[in-house]
């Protein structure tokens, strides 16, 4: 039989000033089930807990109702009160006449009889309610980051320096990222490759990190404090322990032609590279797709050239299986495709280039050692047209989204040229100029008044080629849309920033959502923009959206932040308001008939299989399992199961029905 | 009592139909529906159905309804009242139109409502129920009455058998003092008794098997492979049970609203996996098999053994509404 | 019919399955669902415009499933419900063998669940002309009258769950129903009872019904429950603009677009 | 004679509607008391079974409240709820169950004076169609008298 404490408190005057407090506490005292029933001026008060916590242990109180203010305000309060006189702390349940009573009521029977019937509701309920436990999970105080840019080394080295040990996946032969590319940055113009490559080789040499290039997630399983990643280290074909990166087999390459990745198609490189002369690890890989022994069987210079017999033709994938208690996945962005572009003549004008790769043009370690030359025929462009939001905030192509970093790297590139090319005239094609940020305003303001861009707002219809000039047919909105033609030397197309490819994949097998463009989606857009709706896994940089430097180093730093508080712990201790496969006698075992749709509905992904197997260790039914690691508690799962065997800690089917039918039947 | 013979006009239904709604009576029968014939409640003469075999569910409704209010309590911190259901206001019913299948299956309904002790709801409610049956002047190949020794002009539960005669007008058999006061609260209706005889004027019902050899095999064949085969197509719902006319199982079910509420009598069915589902997990009658055999031993091994009434009275509703066509008369004629 | 006889002889001879869910002859000339272990019993199989019961309902009972690896006459709504079944993770490609009817009755064979999948993208649900009228009709009486005329329509309901007996998809081990605990569906059938059921009833086939009518069929009653299911199928289709089920897209009403439209939230 | 005072149910969730009637209360905004509050974790842990239940047990109105898309704490429960309303809305309009005696709404944290215009107006929507007493028939059959 429950032995429900009922507690009015008067909250000052608060509630008591509407409410007839001691009726309703006479009421109470009435109900089937209520052991005591009181009111207090103060029930949060020290004299207030104490009451609550001597009445619990004369009257062996099996439940506990708070009549007071808003659960949202003092439920952990009472909560405390009830676990220190013995009760659960689950079995203490608020009704709230304050917020949705007293406060909102003027003085009346009606107010009264309202306060009666949320109290005698929660009676009800508490009469359903069970005592819990918090959940308690291990923690693996490891940490994987998923992409070696500038995200993922800020995170690695926050993590490492917070005296974590780190995991560094990252899927290229070298660390470094898009901004390894980079000429100069925005708004100091200082050299990106100067400010980076010293973070990369910290993270080569600290202790706490260990890195994995070349290699992608292949699986993952487990959940927040125990993740089990598997990842798959592709074949270099250089032992590693062997090469001392002294670079001969790459000069001896026979095979030279090859485009370079990292000099976005403009350089050329070998089928053994090492990526660009600052690489992290600074030893090369086989591209097997084009190295002539890995085609056609024969040449292995490489091999023979090797001091020390590091090349390694038989070397396969392995497979690493980490157990990791955070992931960080900062696996960053790329740009449009050129074939998006026709109009613009992308990909057919060699003079039309991407934003990329105008900054190797602009780079002193680039294909032309930082001259600004074009493609074609090597001249220097004497006019030269930016075309911003190539792509983006254009739903028709797809891409309505702004990707926030274009109009200050077309600000920079122009601002480049004209520092280079002296008497050269650069042009910028425009929709908005977005230069929120420290120092930013100024800096296209500079690009414009000090180094002379001109700045046209208006879209660039088409280009097209004519007499060995690229002519951009745009319009000057702002000159009564006059129509406006310039016969350029070489176009920079400043290309919406996109997913990078395999990112839905990727999403896929960690379990974290994505949105129509495939970038990942943040637990939340303003309070957890760094966590995923997947507990342990959090975002950095730009695979989120499209984000520049700073932002992207804050919001490393920020996941690194997450994962060394959940590192701080040694066990995690969670809310155990969370949803319950039922057990039953078997043969039935489960009322589950694993239909699954629960798991489908789930946001988090907290919905897994458990195979019931019988004596000899055959399966004899498979049902859902929910993962207490990821539940958090929403109970979408609960509405949708037909059979009701998934139920919620906290808001229980018999819960909530109770509370139905005690508020309308109150008499 | 002795069975009195009277002769009805085919007119004289209409009036007779009147007054007895006219006296307040309720009045029960089967009414013609789009795709079906149910035993309804009627209000006029108009809408009785004319020609049907048997309804599609059965009688017993009148005496034992598919649910029915046992009780109500309120319950206050120190006790709970109970407050009986109003058996004494009950309706006087007349059941119009029953078939003599319909009528007979009173007969072990009745029984099993006072086996160990009264029923006094279901016997308040009987004593209440005026039976005017039609014999059968037409069956179908579901029909095996003649089989559990019945017949298309059975008198047995009736307080009245009409049978339509060859002029068009009906020989009324009253067979029961219920019977009797309907006809002299009526006699103006009722006129001499007519020379023709009904045997000439019912169905000709097909005997498949013999009731008593039935009882007889099923003694040994608890354990046959015969139950899992006839019942392999059955869905397990309880559509056979709720339309036959002797079942009576039962569940008792409380609906609670707050601190107030009522304890329920409702129908039940042992095609139901859950009609004999313990606690504990473990159910006796774990597959269809076994329920289909408990069906049909209940119905022509227990009942019989118990109180010399089998519990089939070969109305064929069964069969005839069982969305598997499973058909009692082909498990019974396989033994 | 011979060549689909010889199949199932087939399978049955060569182990691959050990039992045929098909049609043969029921009584009174109706068909029934019958069960073959032994090739030789093949020849009982037919399938003609009586054999309308939807077998995939035997696909989940347990004293079915007991027979061993099943092969199964499949017509048309038979296949839908086979494939929201799988889309279930009620059945796999190892679980059974489809013996597929083209309207045309013609023998049909398939690889694969997923290959009944889009075999039937050209036999897609359409709901008939004739129930689109009467749903329209019931829709346009004023609210009281359209309660009034359900009431009246499932009055006759004693809850005997042949509807759920004979639904392919009511496969659940405990129905809402047998669930005291708390009591969500009152037990009687009364007039509340019985609205409560069939509410829940077709609540829960939303988004998975494949309009196969057994339920309708089973009804001893004949209570039109069909309308329900046929209804909420169209409301599905109007608004999350998908009929039927894919064993690779997620159940329409277990997803969700974030642009769903609606007009009643304020 | 006494004026009809309807009885009114609200399911709302915890972090948006709760929260956003908590404000209404902070901001001494006031609102009629027909409406009683239960509270859910969230919109998608609502049983469309437990709003039958309320008309079953005598309410006259019902609110169902919780965050507005896209603001759902658990990211995506209120989306999974609207799709089950719209569904749930058309079966009941089918079935002559007066869909206007149930008022949905997206009430979020900071709409304290939304949540008491939704209170107050649905009070008067539910006082102008009167008790529901079709439904409280059908509800309370037995007590004339027995289903045959």
């Amino acid at each position: 039989m429950s032995k429900i404490g009922v507690f009015i408190c008067h909250c000052g005057e608060n509630i008591s000033a509407t409410v007839d407090v001691e009726k309703v506490a006479e009421v109470a005292g009435t109900l089937d089930g209520v052991e005591y029933s009181t009111h207090y001026k103060y029930m949060c008060s020290d004299p207030g807990q104490s009451l609550i916590k001597q009445t619990i242990k004369e009257k062996g109180l099996t439940g506990v109702v708070v009549a007071a203010c808003s659960p949202r305000m003092h439920e952990p309060t009472f909560r405390k009160a009830c676990a220190e006189a013995g009760l659960n702390p689950y079995l203490c349940e608020m009704a709230n006449l304050r917020e949705h009573c007293s406060w909102v009521h003027e003085k009346s029977d009606a107010t009264t009889q309202k306060a009666s019937d949320i109290v005698r509701t929660l009676v009800e309920k508490v009469k359903h309610n069970k005592p819990l436990q918090s959940i308690k999970v291990p923690i693996t105080k490891k940490a994987l980051v998923i992409g070696g840019g500038i995200a993922g080394i800020q995170a690695s080295l926050d993590i490492a320096n917070a005296g974590h040990q780190v995991v560094l996946v990252e899927k290229d032969p070298s660390i470094g990222g898009h901004m390894s590319q980079l000429s100069e940055t925005f708004p100091t113009l200082d050299c990106s490759q100067c400010i980076l490559t010293p973070r990369m080789v910290e993270v080569a040499q600290h202790p706490n990190i260990t890195m994995m290039t070349y290699s992608e997630l292949e699986k993952l399983e487990g959940s927040i404090g125990n993740f089990k990643a598997t990842i798959r280290k592709k074949a270099k074909s250089v032992d590693e322990k062997m090469c001392t990166g002294c670079g001969l087999c790459t000069t001896k390459c026979p095979n030279k032609k090859i485009p370079s990745e990292f000099n976005t198609g403009l350089g050329t490189r070998t089928a053994i590279y090492v990526p660009f002369p600052q690489a992290v690890p600074n030893k090369p890989v086989i591209d097997k797709a084009n190295c002539t022994y890995y085609q056609k069987g024969k040449c292995k210079i490489c091999e023979k050239t090797c001091p020390t017999g590091a090349i390694c033709f038989d070397q396969e994938d392995e497979f690493v299986e980490l157990e990791v208690g955070a992931i960080v996945v900062a696996t960053g962005f790329n740009v449009m495709e050129t074939s998006e572009f026709a109009e613009y003549g992308y990909g057919k004008y060699k003079d039309v280039i991407n934003g990329l790769q105008f900054e190797r043009l602009a780079s002193a370690s680039g294909p032309t050692l930082g001259e600004i030359r074009r493609p074609s025929d090597g001249k220097i462009p004497e006019k030269i047209v930016f075309i911003a939001c190539a792509g983006s905030r254009d739903p028709a192509k797809g891409k309505p989204y702004c990707s926030k970093i274009c109009c200050m790297y077309t600000a920079k590139h122009a601002m480049l040229y004209q520092h280079k090319v002296h008497g050269g005239h650069s042009y910028v094609f425009y929709m908005d100029i977005r230069a929120a940020g420290k120092n930013y305003d100024e800096f296209t303001r500079r690009a414009i008044v000090e180094d002379e861009v001109n700045y046209i707002r208006g879209r660039v219809s088409r280009v097209y080629e004519e007499n060995g000039k690229l002519i951009v047919k745009g319009v000057d909105t702002l000159l009564n849309a006059k129509p406006v033609e310039i016969e350029a030397d070489m176009v920079v197309l400043a290309t919406a920033g996109v997913a990078n490819p395999g990112s839905e994949e990727l999403a896929q097998r960690m379990h974290i959502s994505y949105d129509a463009y495939n970038f990942f989606s943040e637990a939340h857009p303003k309070l957890k923009p760094v966590e995923t709706n997947t507990v342990g896994i959090f975002l950095a940089g730009a695979c989120q959206a499209p984000k520049d430097i700073p932002e992207t180093v804050s919001q490393a730093s920020g996941a690194a932040a997450k994962v060394a508080i959940l590192f701080s712990q040694d066990e995690l201790s969670r809310d155990p308001a969370i949803a319950v496969v039922n057990r039953c006698a078997p043969p039935l075992f489960s009322t589950c008939v694993g239909c699954f749709m629960c798991a489908t509905a789930c946001p988090y992904n907290a919905i897994g299989e458990e195979l019931i197997k019988n004596r000899n260790g055959e399966v004899i039914k498979r049902v859902a399992k929910v993962n207490p690691g990821l539940c958090q508690g929403c109970g979408t799962c609960v509405a949708f199961c037909r059979s009701k065997s998934i139920d919620i800690d906290g808001y229980t089917n018999e819960q909530m029905y109770s509370e139905v039918m005690a508020l309308l039947n109150n008499d | 009592m002795q069975t009195e013979n009277y002769l009805i006009r085919k007119a004289s239904f209409e009036k007779l139909f009147n007054n007895l709604i006219g006296n307040g009576k309720t009045i029960y029968a089967p009414k013609a529906q789009e795709k079906r014939i149910l035993f309804e409640k009627v209000q006029s003469f108009g809408e009785l159905a004319e020609d049907y075999i048997v309804a599609t569910n059965s009688a017993k409704s009148v005496v034992f309804p598919r649910t029915e209010k046992v009780f109500s309590y309120k319950k206050t911190k120190e006790s709970t009242e109970i407050i009986d259901a109003a058996n004494d206001t009950f309706p006087e019913v007349i059941l119009w139109g029953s078939r003599p299948c319909d009528a007979a299956a009173f007969i072990p309904l009745t029984d099993t409502f006072n086996g160990d002790y009264p029923d006094v709801i279901y016997n308040k409610r009987q004593a209440k129920v005026y039976v005017l049956s039609f014999s059968c002047r037409k069956c179908d190949s579901y029909c095996f009455c003649t089989s559990v020794n019945g017949g298309p002009g059975n008198t047995a539960g009736s307080d009245i058998l009409f049978t339509k005669l060859s002029t068009g007008d009906y020989l009324a058999e009253v067979v029961t003092e219920k019977g009797k006061q309907l006809v002299s609260d009526n006699s103006s209706l009722f006129e001499t008794k007519p020379e023709e005889s009904k045997d000439q004027n019912l169905a000709q019902v097909e005997t498949y098997f013999n009731q008593e050899e039935i009882q007889a095999k099923l003694q040994n064949l608890f354990e046959n492979p015969i139950w899992d085969e006839k019942s392999r197509a059955c869905l397990g719902c309880g559509s056979c049970a709720f339309v036959c006319p002797v079942c009576s199982c039962f569940d008792l079910q409380d609906e609670a609203h707050g601190s107030k509420g009522k304890r329920l009598r409702c129908w039940d069915s042992c095609g139901f996996g859950l009609f004999t589902l313990h606690t504990s997990g473990h159910n006796p009658r774990e597959t269809q098999g076994a329920r289909w055999r408990q069906r049909i031993l209940h119905k022509f091994l227990y009942m019989p053994n118990k109180s010399k009434t089998a519990g089939c009275v070969g109305c064929g509703r069964c069969s005839r509404s069982c969305p598997a066509n499973i058909n009692i008369l082909d498990t019974v004629t396989s033994l | 019919m011979k060549e689909l006889i010889a199949k199932a002889a087939g399978l049955l001879e060569s182990n691959t399955v050990q039992v045929v869910i098909g049609y043969g002859q029921g009584s009174a000339d109706r068909s029934r669902a019958i069960f073959i272990t032994q090739p030789s019993d093949c020849e009982q199989l037919i399938f003609d415009s009586r054999c309308i019961q939807n077998l995939a309902v035997y696909l989940t009972k347990a004293e079915i499933k007991k027979m061993g690896k099943p092969a199964i006459v499949a017509s048309i709504p038979v296949l839908r419900s086979i494939v929201q079944l799988a889309a279930e993770n009620q059945l796999t490609n190892d679980s059974l063998v489809v013996l597929g009817v083209s309207p045309e009755s013609q023998l049909v064979e398939f690889e694969s669940l997923a290959a009944i999948e889009s075999y039937l993208e050209s036999h897609k649900i359409e709901i008939d002309e004739k129930y689109r009228k009467i749903i329209e009709d019931i829709k346009a009486k004023p609210v009281a009258e359209r309660f009034a005329y359900w009431v009246k329509e499932l009055e006759p309901c004693f809850k005997c769950y042949a509807c759920r007996a004979a639904c392919p998809l009511c496969y659940c081990t405990r129905c809402t129903v047998e669930n005291n605990q708390p009591q969500w569906i009152s037990v009687g059938s009364h007039p509340l009872g019985n609205l409560e059921w069939h509410i829940m009833r077709a609540m829960h086939l939303a988004g998975r019904c494949t309009d196969c009518e057994a339920c309708y069929t089973a009804c001893p009653m004949s209570i039109p429950i069909h309308l329900l299911t046929k209804s909420m199928l169209q409301d599905v289709n109007e608004n999350f603009g998908s009929y039927g089920s894919s064993i690779s897209k997620p159940n329409s009403l277990s997803s969700f677009n974030p642009d769903d439209k609606e007009s009643f939230i304020r | 004679m006494n004026e009809f005072e309807p009885k009114i149910v609200a399911f709302v969730c915890n972090w948006c509607t709760y929260a956003g009637a908590d404000l209404t209360g902070t901001s001494r905004i006031k609102y009629a008391q027909n409406v009683k509050i239960i509270r859910f974790p969230c919109t998608g842990r609502i049983d469309f079974m437990l709003l039958l239940k309320a008309f079953s047990e005598g309410a006259d109105g019902i609110i169902v409240s919780g965050c507005h898309p896209n603001d759902c704490h658990y990211t995506s429960g209120n989306f999974h709820a609207r799709r089950r309303w719209i569904t749930f809305r058309g079966l009941l309009d089918l079935l002559g169950i007066d869909v206007r005696r149930i008022q949905y709404s997206w009430v979020s944290a900071a709409e304290g004076a939304k949540w008491a215009d939704i209170v107050n107006t649905t009070v008067t929507n539910i006082s102008e169609l009167g008790p529901y007493a079709d439904y409280a028939k059908v509800a309370n059959y037995l007590e004339k008298e027995a289903n045959l």
